[in-house]
């Protein structure tokens, strides 16, 4: 199959914003002489040079502290989390430094902290987290998520140019998928954030997703075509700000709407999306809006129990069925 | 300090099961039936061995990944880390665990803690458990250990620190093995090695070969003895070397064949079985029938662990909160938390505790001008020119 | 007045417990000598000792790692948090130690992590936060949110008992606030957690609620009742694991819900909240149920800007009346 | 080395006005005019202005709560302080912030970062800074300050042990004051100092008479140039003395008298007024007539910061995103991010940058086995003892 996987997508977006803009650098753990641990910057050390490539010590936090201090000088780190549930070691600059500095003190903090998150490769409880809802309640962050190689390239290629502080949540379950690949539209692929995505239109149920949970999303609106009934399938694609607008278009349109997530249902960022949901197309809702998110545990390591966890098409196809049959 | 023979022997016997038990989790991994990442400590097993074999029996053993020698010591079958990599639900936790994420507690306050990903943080968890052996008046020391990257974290600091202000019983074992990933050492700190690294703690430091097994063993056990004594806590930096590289998937390119070739030449086995020769504890015989017996047991044990049965998806949710049924608890670790402490449970009583905690606060006077010394220390900066 | 202030309760409850199982200790920053920044633990040092009231160097990351060793070993640490928005310091050995040990090994971890939270006193933007939602979605940490003297009592009490990992809000708001004052229950005082508490009846619309918050929810209750119009005031105390039950038999009754909360409306807890309510209450409710948060900002310093972004009882007045009128 | 006399006078000046502006504050709180918290720096004023006095134009500062005398050197005007303090819309954070919080960047690099509570924090942004400097090729350094309290977190650790790994122009300066908050260092850390417990780091490290601000003066200006060498970064620890309570609800009691008292001694403007005088630089009228002065100015200062607005409630909201309208953005900050760097943004190329990355690598060696000192290193054990 040709075009690229979602790996090499995020790597060209990675490429082409080092080549375009100088400001751009990358910091992380094993990103030079290794090329990071899902080999996304291989090669970049020996071309752009290690003030371009930084390797750093074991230190989340360092990592995020100076390129906090780096966004205030002007620069654009990207910095790489080896895996997102590592972010939790670097919580407190991203929440208390990158987030409050525009409001405090009118300074800009334009990094990006990325690195692949979600399950669906037995990683097990460490490596396998959905963390986007440690940050939905900070002002001052954005929260993106790619659920497609080209959305992949293009959002995160946004973010680089973003003025705020983003979290770009990537999904190693996807990183080499190759029913993924994709061609690259021509030129400079940028994907604005802030703007949802209807990835399949339909008329009798909405389903509004993100991430990983995309694809099970898809598969079950393909099997209910098959009994005549009309998904749509909206991919949020940004967490904060999300695009209300398409989502409570789709609702009314609708009037019965799935929230569909990988991390766990309780407390997840299906809350938010849910609540407005209701607020804002009330009157147009035939049945309540559903959640479907993974049981309130942390992420088991083996095979069987991982997929017990993760909502698969399967679970959403009986949840979209149920919510059909209201 | 040298064991005696029996331990000499015994030092080397753990060794050769935790190669052994590496090398068929090697085969398997190959042969598909392990899942996830397989970690190994290559050319590292005299640290997790020797330092595990060194302490007493109601201490408490803080793992980092490389350390799987000292669940052997500490009695584990090799059966439970096969099955644990294998994902098997009758494994120590019936599925939702990764490697050598497991352990045990127990009441009267032994134990091995299963660690998670984030590294440094056993350190910081360590503390609280040696702070607990105080509280709690055992005469039992926590020994936790580090790699050479974990030790750049925040949590390594904030713990280790907080075990030196309060002469915790904690020894921390910091392996030096060159590498964190594919990230050498002079790219993770800067200082000359991790024992120049920890001098700023202010807590007495040793400098071991970690490739020495009955060096690894004789250091551990005089840092626990200081610690016993009130001094601790104790960094130990065993200097050795990652043989292979981070894991399975890694094929370590980024090291040099001279640093192998260096480096083999000092494997921890080989040596450890050239001294028991040389100095007459055994003979070959013994050893080859040693190594026999060990391998077979391996290789049993791995049959067991592949017959074993997988996870019931069932239990996927249960035992994230006390009360709710989980396979764990069925699996029968013993440890609840009742209602009052049971008896016997306080070794000292709370006044000797008390005077403990405060001895090292009242022999260190607080901050005063007379100490200022006012000529400006340049001895690092001389160096650096 | 007599009875005790929201401070003195927490006082009360954290003596009690020292003196009830010697397995507590409190561990924290400037907790001996000085008693703790509000004075909470005044005096404490000197009665239980050092080894169980533990000053710590400034390294929230090792007392909440501290924290979690010691209660793996049978103790029951209270660590307290000089301000609770600095758990975000100490936010990884939380969410990834104290959270996951019972599912992964069977191993709990009863420690309290507790400290003032909330505006209202200008601390701004790092000493007013309201950090809940943080860790509304991390399975296996329970959170608890008390806004009265004899709840902050009770409910800390519970938590210090409790098997599992508890964060404790307590508001530096209603510390010392003497129309606060009240009466303990007699006798050993404890408020079972993961119960809601309806502070005040009323038929005709339902306003759900923590923390500082709750007050001008009852003033707001007050103010309609004038006008007739009968206001159910909810306090949720425990937000993991919450109350559906009461919450949701409220929400059948009146028909009509708000949620209200200190904390930014987007991502905030209350989008939990009204999303369960309207999944469980569909067919009963009148009107959707609406949130009132803060705006997503930083929490500003100055009084007039802090005013301006606290819910208030005027705007929570509003706000029931809009719905009312629906 | 002693600064030239009219600088020697210009440090004397800077204490007193901050001495004169926190004595005005103290006015002002208990008149209840100010918002949140007062905390003062009695006692440590050498050191803010010592250190942002010896600072090149181009550099950076990194503030503490304890440096507001730097803000002085910098060039803002006392009124600013006073509106932050009170909280007035016309502050320079509109009302946003609290204390100190506040500071400048400009385009061409130079600067003042607006320090937030986490303590720690602000070396590792400051680390950051340090990077960005070498990476658009200034030739400047930047100076954060942490307190002995503060060094404690996993911040500062992570912040400043990458500063050390990369070589970058970053000078920490560590006022040890005795005191973190209510807990005095002996719980706070068990080296003997700042300086030992920095020793660790690998990189230089000095201590000054942080009472002496001549003495912090030259300490900066030398560890400055050390990091303009490359040699970088650099701790400096300041000895000092915390002579009030952490805040203005803190009466201290903690605080022995006679500590105090040795302390008062030593008062930095008491001591360097005496200097000038004895060395003839200045005259008593000339230091007398330049007090009234500095009354006279910080009296004016509070009079126009009483007279400004409060916020308008509806600047509440707006600010939080680019491109939101924003109250700070009104008050003239220069510093936004266009779409492409200007000319003359980046001072050096690339590749004179990037070999002065590289050089602290190439000339390291990694880890090898000939260096092994076999032999435990048992130094700081035998002290113990
Ligand atoms: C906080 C954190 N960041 C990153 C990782 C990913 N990671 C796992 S092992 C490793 C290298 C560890 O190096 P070291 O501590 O020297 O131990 P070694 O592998 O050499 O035994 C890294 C970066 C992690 N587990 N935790
Ligand atoms: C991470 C964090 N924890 C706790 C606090 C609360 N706090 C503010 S100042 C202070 C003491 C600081 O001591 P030190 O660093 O020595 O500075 P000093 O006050 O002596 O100048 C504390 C504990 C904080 N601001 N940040
Ligand atoms: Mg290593
Ligand atoms: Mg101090």
């Amino acid at each position: 199959m040709s075009g690229l996987t979602y790996l090499e997508a995020v790597r060209e977006a990675l490429r082409e914003e080092l080549e375009r803009d100088r400001r751009v650098f990358l910091i992380g753990e094993d990103l030079g002489a290794y090329g990071g641990a899902f080999k996304i910057t291989q090669g970049f050390q020996e071309r752009y040079g290690m003030h371009r490539v930084v390797d750093t010590p074991i230190s989340e936090l360092g990592i995020v502290g100076a390129a906090v201090g780096a966004a205030l000088m002007g620069l654009r780190p990207v910095a790489e989390m080896q895996f997102m549930d590592f972010v939790s070691c670097a919580f407190d600059p991203l929440v208390n430094w990158a987030a409050k500095c525009r409001y405090r003190w009118g300074k800009g903090v334009p990094l990006v902290v990325r690195g692949p998150a979600g399950g669906g490769t037995t990683g097990g409880p460490f490596h396998g987290q959905n963390v986007e809802s440690y940050f939905a309640n900070v002002a001052g962050l954005k929260l993106v998520s790619a659920a497609t190689a080209r959305d992949a390239k293009g959002l995160l290629k946004a973010a680089i140019r973003d003025e705020d502080p983003v979290l770009f949540f990537e999904y190693k379950a996807l990183y080499r998928r190759p029913d993924l690949r994709e061609e690259m539209p021509p030129g400079d692929h940028v994907v604005p954030l802030g703007l949802a995505d209807v990835k399949r239109e339909g008329r009798d149920l909405t389903v509004v997703t993100w991430g990983t949970t995309l694809h099970p999303c898809l598969e079950a609106a393909r099997r209910l075509e098959r009994d005549g009934v009309s998904v749509e399938v909206v991919d949020l694609r940004t967490l904060v700000p999300w695009d209300r607008e398409t989502v409570v278009t789709s609702a009314r349109k609708t009037a019965k709407v799935l929230v569909a997530h990988e991390a766990p249902t309780l407390g997840g960022f299906g809350g938010e999306v849910a609540a407005a949901i209701q607020e804002e197309a009330f009157e147009w809702l035939d049945a309540p809006v559903r959640r479907l998110g993974a049981p309130s545990t942390p992420i088991p390591f083996a095979p069987s129990l991982e997929q017990a966890f993760l909502p698969d098409a399967a679970r959403i196809e009986a949840a979209l069925r149920d919510l059909h049959a209201y | 300090m040298t064991p005696p023979p029996e331990d000499r022997i015994g030092l080397y016997r753990f060794m050769l099961i935790t190669r052994d038990v590496e090398e068929r989790l090697g085969i398997l991994a190959k042969q598909g039936k392990l899942k996830g990442g397989l970690y190994r400590c290559l050319g590292q097993e005299a640290i997790g061995v020797g330092s595990a074999y060194a302490m007493g029996e109601n201490d408490v053993f803080g793992p980092g990944i490389r350390e799987l020698g000292a669940f052997f010591v500490r009695g584990y079958a090799p059966r439970l880390v096969i099955m644990q990599y294998m994902a098997k639900g009758g494994g120590p936790t019936a599925g939702r665990e990764t490697n050598v994420h497991f352990g045990e507690l127990h009441p009267d306050g032994r134990g091995l803690i299963s660690p998670i990903s984030m590294l440094g943080s056993m350190v910081s968890v360590c503390t609280g458990v040696a702070l607990a052996q105080r509280y709690r008046g055992l005469d039992a020391v926590t020994v936790a250990h580090t790699g050479d990257g974990a030790m750049s974290t925040g949590q390594f600091y904030e713990g280790f620190n907080l075990a030196c202000v309060q002469r915790l019983p904690l020894v921390v074992i910091g392996s030096n093995n060159g590498w964190a990933y594919g990230t050498p050492t002079n790219r993770q700190f800067r200082a000359r090695d991790l024992a120049a690294r920890a001098a700023g703690y202010g807590c007495p430091v040793m400098q071991v070969d970690g490739n020495d097994v009955e060096a690894v063993w004789a250091a551990t056990r005089e840092a626990r003895e200081i610690c016993l004594r009130g001094q601790g806590p104790v960094f130990v930096e065993a200097l050795t070397m990652r043989m292979v590289g981070h894991a399975a998937h890694d094929d370590a390119k980024y090291v040099s064949r001279e640093m192998l070739e260096a480096w083999r030449a000092r494997d921890p086995l080989a040596l450890q079985r050239q001294r028991l020769l040389d100095e007459g504890v055994a003979t070959q015989a013994d050893l080859a029938a040693m190594e026999d017996e060990v391998q077979a047991m391996v290789l049993a044990e791995a049959e067991a662990a592949l017959a074993a049965p997988e996870p019931d998806p069932a239990t996927v949710i249960g035992g994230v909160y006390h009360g709710e049924p989980s396979p764990l608890a069925v699996a029968g670790y013993p440890w609840t938390h009742g209602e009052a402490a049971p008896d016997g449970w306080f070794r000292q009583d709370a006044a000797t505790v008390e005077s403990r905690v405060r001895a090292p606060f009242d022999d260190t006077g607080l901050w005063n001008p007379e100490v200022v010394p006012y000529a400006p220390v340049r001895a690092a900066v001389e160096d650096e020119r």
